[in-house]
């Protein structure tokens, strides 16, 4: 039941951001453009072959990161300043709303990984050698932004008024899966599987786990308010 | 009302026609060229000349919708921006193949490679405004107002941005020494190419124009931006 | 069931709005909420919605069966519907999409034509509507859109806040037809600055 | 007349600004996640000597363009969801409005530069050579993002999509300026003042003027739309 | 100044929801639009303000001294003066902020006895209200505030569409007010559901 509702919440987002147009084409555009201002601008030939890895890994999780704050709280802030908040908190199990936004942002997510990360690799000739670890480090990043920002996004829509509060709570909760998960990236670039590699992923999942659990046990303290 | 006449379009099939057998052989290769791969520039060059005229158009009749609000001009702005888009993938693709002989890759992020895809994509952009607003007026008088703003950079992005990095690509016509070198043949050929991929361009566009404006008048007459 | 507010009482900082107040609603009746433009009515509608927490008080749902009981009204989703200006829907879904997202995360599945029934039933033409967004709607279909909503899940406690704003005769009729219907069912509370409206409470409270 | 009412629309911004906070942390949060990620990630000791310059030029300008995108589209959007564009557009005169909104705009990237640029030199060890330089491009640069920003802005808030589409449009218009700023922060940090330099500094006043002067013409048209 | 509308009509898509109307109002006599839920009063009174473009015909104003004078209402900011649902003022924003910004933005520099007085002529207490932000009003309370800003540049043609809507008694009385003041200043436009205030109009268009 609550999943059955979940869906449904997934599904109106999705519609209403079908029918904004904002739509898949806006979104290539945009993350062709910027990769297109990174590229110009650091260019693959620009840099010393070894420092290469580094910078392009740092690149690539700003731009997702960036993508990741302009899309995630959308959702929850949306319900709030357009007032629906009030019909759906009196009318869904509380459980359904979360689950239903965190699969929204996963889904955006998904989405821009899937356009950004392919030209990225592509147009700043940067190449993987442990595709399985940049896989997963993708992956398991992307949950943890999505969890974390889906929740963060939900103490926000409370409090657009005491936004300070916002900016206190999102920059530690966001930082440690990002910086995992750059850590990752550069290693997968560089060498084959290793154990910092594993350490990495290893520390996305503990992350992952931790806040996907905490949050969908904390939602319901923070919707109802 | 036909766009052009059967004798019209005959002078212009046997035009291209004598163009595309001249360029491959009729003109004999450049020199400081690889190969026989001068001969992408009949086409590198008039296409990409063309996406410049096209987008001056798009310009053009973008101010022109502002002062006059005649929907006709809207029409003819996004027809400009939908071909020269087309042409510009056009210069693209050739320079790409011209660069694959030349500097051995189809892309390197040279000057002039990166700004032509900032055209594409600030027309790109046009292209995803015009289809994100549903009322005709206010997308053309927004899509205008976005098409003359644009083109303000456009002058930057083509010239004065690839300037400050160091470029590969030959100078262009608009050069300090005024003219550049070319023989006779290579002359004839490439200035014939020139006035026949115009002369196609105004026929295509022509068309896009009159198809965008029979387009528009059946979907007022239809309506459905309700949904 | 019964919705019973106890000693209720809501502040803003340090200003009192109204309260404390103690009162039930029965089955089949309608309590009126009158009082000036700004006295507190959609305040107290809010607080017994629980939408709004009471600075001191409780409000509780009380099974009419067995006096005593109490649900917290935050738990009772589906049990209160309401109605107010503060209530929006989706503006980007159409009407009948609307009625069926609320009623889909209610756990329920309703068919095609139960929400063209709904959306007729407060004077709207489902046909006519069918392919048009909410927010594209005026404001006296969207008041009516928003009536539909507030009974869609039967709910035991009706909260109208204003139902008649921006209507015309018909809307005003359409007004007094769900009231009469929710009287079936359960109870009613009516907060309004209509003197005509007011006249279908059978109590009244006046901020 | 113009003036004044420009200034009281850029007070009235400031002064909701104020009590919400919310485009001011949101720039702020995104920049200072950013500036820890990327100090942690690059560090001032993991690159090259010669390819510092390059790299921190075109990080700082990321992050400036970044926050740009998040904040700037605020204050045209607002007012369209919130439903008071049209009360001001009953009364006030267009001109008034742009310049208010560009001033608001400029002030809003003074503050998030003031912040992040001092930081990001200390984070990251970044020298300037040549001062003058840099704050010129700062100033010029900073100038340009936000009168195209304020253009830009104007259009989206009349559309459905607007956030998602603001990045789209704005991204390639903005290109040249950042370009030229990118380069221009490289020689400033460099070497002392040049041709090269004077060359970026020109270019992003001639953007400037050029921008400036364009969107004020072409306000008018969006604004009545 | 008249408002002239001439052959006016609006459709949106293929749907026509008024017109073609030709009308004009003339200084102290009062217009009002009547209609059904729906029937277009709303979209006729944006295109009279210049903020909806017409499918077909004109509107202008036209100096009353001088017939055939025109003046397109796009380009006569402060000519007009306008209050319906679709208004809405800065929620964070007092309510002697507001009016003092678009008394600024006109170009004039009011008193803060002037702008309590304007506050307190739509029956608000200017002093209990100094210090909320208009988002904190009662839905009626905040009307009365855009009655209050529907006045402020003493137009020459005031455009009320559901000017008493989710007002008291006392409001209304307001409205009646406005609407008697404004008759010795030009014209009124009122288009409204409510039948009582429909009685204050001289003229009536019914769509
Ligand atoms: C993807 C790669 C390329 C792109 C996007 C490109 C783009 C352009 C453009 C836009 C022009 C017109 C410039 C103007 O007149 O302002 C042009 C002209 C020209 N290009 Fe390319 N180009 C590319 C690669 C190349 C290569 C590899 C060569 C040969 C080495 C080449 C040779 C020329 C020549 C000879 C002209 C004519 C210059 C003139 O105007 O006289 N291009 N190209
Ligand atoms: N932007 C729009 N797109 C499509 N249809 C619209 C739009 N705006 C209004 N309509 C339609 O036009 C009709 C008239 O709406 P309008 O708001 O003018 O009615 P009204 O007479 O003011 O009604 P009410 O008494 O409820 O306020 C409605 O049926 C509405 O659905
Ligand atoms: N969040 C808030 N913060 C501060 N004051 C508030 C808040 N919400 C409401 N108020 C104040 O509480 C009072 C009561 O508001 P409420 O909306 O309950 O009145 P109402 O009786 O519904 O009036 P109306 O008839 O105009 O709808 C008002 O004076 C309002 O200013
Ligand atoms: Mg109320
Ligand atoms: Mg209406």
């Amino acid at each position: 039941m609550i999943l059955r509702a979940a869906a449904a919440v997934f599904v109106k987002d999705l519609r209403t951001e079908w029918r904004t147009r904002v739509a898949i084409n806006a979104l290539l555009l945009f993350a062709f453009s910027v990769l297109v201002l990174v590229g110009y601008a650091v260019g693959p030939t620009r840099l010393t072959l070894e420092d290469r890895p580094v910078v392009n890994s740092v690149l690539l999780w700003i731009v997702l990161f960036f993508s990741a704050m302009t899309g995630l709280s959308r959702s929850f802030v949306n319900e709030e300043e357009t007032g629906t908040a009030a019909a759906l908190r009196l009318s869904a199990p509380p459980a359904s709303v979360f689950l239903g936004k965190l699969l929204g942002n996963l889904a955006l997510l998904g989405v821009v990984m899937a356009v950004v990360v392919p030209l990225f690799l592509a147009l700043m000739s940067f190449g993987i050698a442990a595709p399985g670890l940049f896989l997963a480090v993708l992956a398991l990043g992307g949950v943890g932004i999505a969890a974390a920002s889906t929740f963060i996004a939900a103490i926000v829509s409370k409090t657009a008024a005491k936004g300070a509060l916002f900016a206190v709570l999102a920059t530690p909760l966001l930082l440690p899966p990002l910086v995992a998960a750059v850590t990752g990236t550069q290693i997968a670039a560089t060498g084959p599987e290793s154990a910092a590699g594993l350490d990495a992923v290893r520390l996305l999942f503990a992350y992952d786990g931790l806040m996907v659990t905490a949050s969908f046990l904390l939602f319901d303290a923070v919707w109802r308010e | 009302m036909q766009v052009l006449g059967t004798a019209g379009k005959v002078v212009l099939g046997l035009g291209m026609a004598v163009v595309l057998w001249a360029a491959f052989l009729y003109a004999h290769p450049a020199e400081s060229f690889v190969g026989e791969s001068s001969r992408i520039v009949f086409f590198h060059v008039p296409t990409a000349w063309i996406s410049a005229l096209a987008f001056l158009l798009a310009a053009i009749h973008s101010g022109l919708y502002l002062k006059t609000r005649k929907m006709e001009r809207d029409d003819a702005a996004a027809a400009a921006a939908r071909l020269g888009i087309l042409f510009c993938v056009l210069a693209t693709v050739t320079g790409s193949l011209f660069a694959k002989v030349m500097w051995n890759s189809y892309w390197n992020w040279d000057p002039r490679q990166t700004s032509i895809v900032l055209l594409l994509l600030v027309y790109g952009a046009y292209l995803g405004l015009r289809q994100a607003i549903e009322e005709p007026e206010r997308r053309a008088t927004l899509s205008a107002a976005y098409a003359l703003i644009a083109f303000v950079s456009v002058p930057f992005l083509m010239f004065a941005v690839p300037r400050m990095y160091a470029s590969l690509h030959p100078d262009t016509v608009i050069n300090a020494r005024g003219r550049i070198e070319m023989s006779p043949d290579i002359k004839l050929v490439f200035f014939s190419s020139m006035i026949a991929f115009t002369a196609l361009f105004a026929w295509m566009y022509a068309l896009d124009v009159k198809a965008t404006r029979l387009v528009r008048r059946l979907s007022e007459r239809t309506g459905g931006f309700e949904a | 069931m019964r919705l019973v507010a106890e000693n209720v009482s809501r502040s803003f900082g340090p200003r009192r709005v109204f309260g404390p107040l103690s009162f039930a609603t029965e089955p089949g009746r309608v309590l009126g909420v009158a009082g000036a433009n700004g006295s507190g009515k959609t305040t107290l509608v809010k607080v017994l919605a629980g939408l709004l927490r009471p600075s001191a008080g409780s409000v509780r749902l009380e099974d009419a069966g067995r006096p005593g009981s109490r649900i917290g009204v935050r738990e009772a989703a589906g049990a209160i519907g309401w109605c107010a200006p503060d209530l929006s829907l989706y503006g980007e879904l159409t009407p009948a999409e609307n009625l069926e997202f609320f009623a889909r995360v209610a756990g329920r599945l309703p068919t095609r034509e139960e929400l063209e029934e709904r959306i007729a039933s407060v004077g709207l033409d489902p046909r006519r509507l069918r392919s048009i967004r909410t927010r594209f709607l005026s404001t006296g279909q969207r008041q009516r859109l928003k009536l539909a909503y507030s009974v869609l899940s039967s709910p035991a406690v009706l909260l109208l806040d204003e139902p008649g704003s921006n209507l015309d005769e018909a809307g005003h009729r359409a007004v007094t037809a769900i009231v009469a219907e929710q009287r079936g069912r359960g109870s009613v509370v009516l907060a309004t600055n209509d003197p005509a409206e007011l006249a279908l409470a059978d109590e009244r409270v006046t901020l």
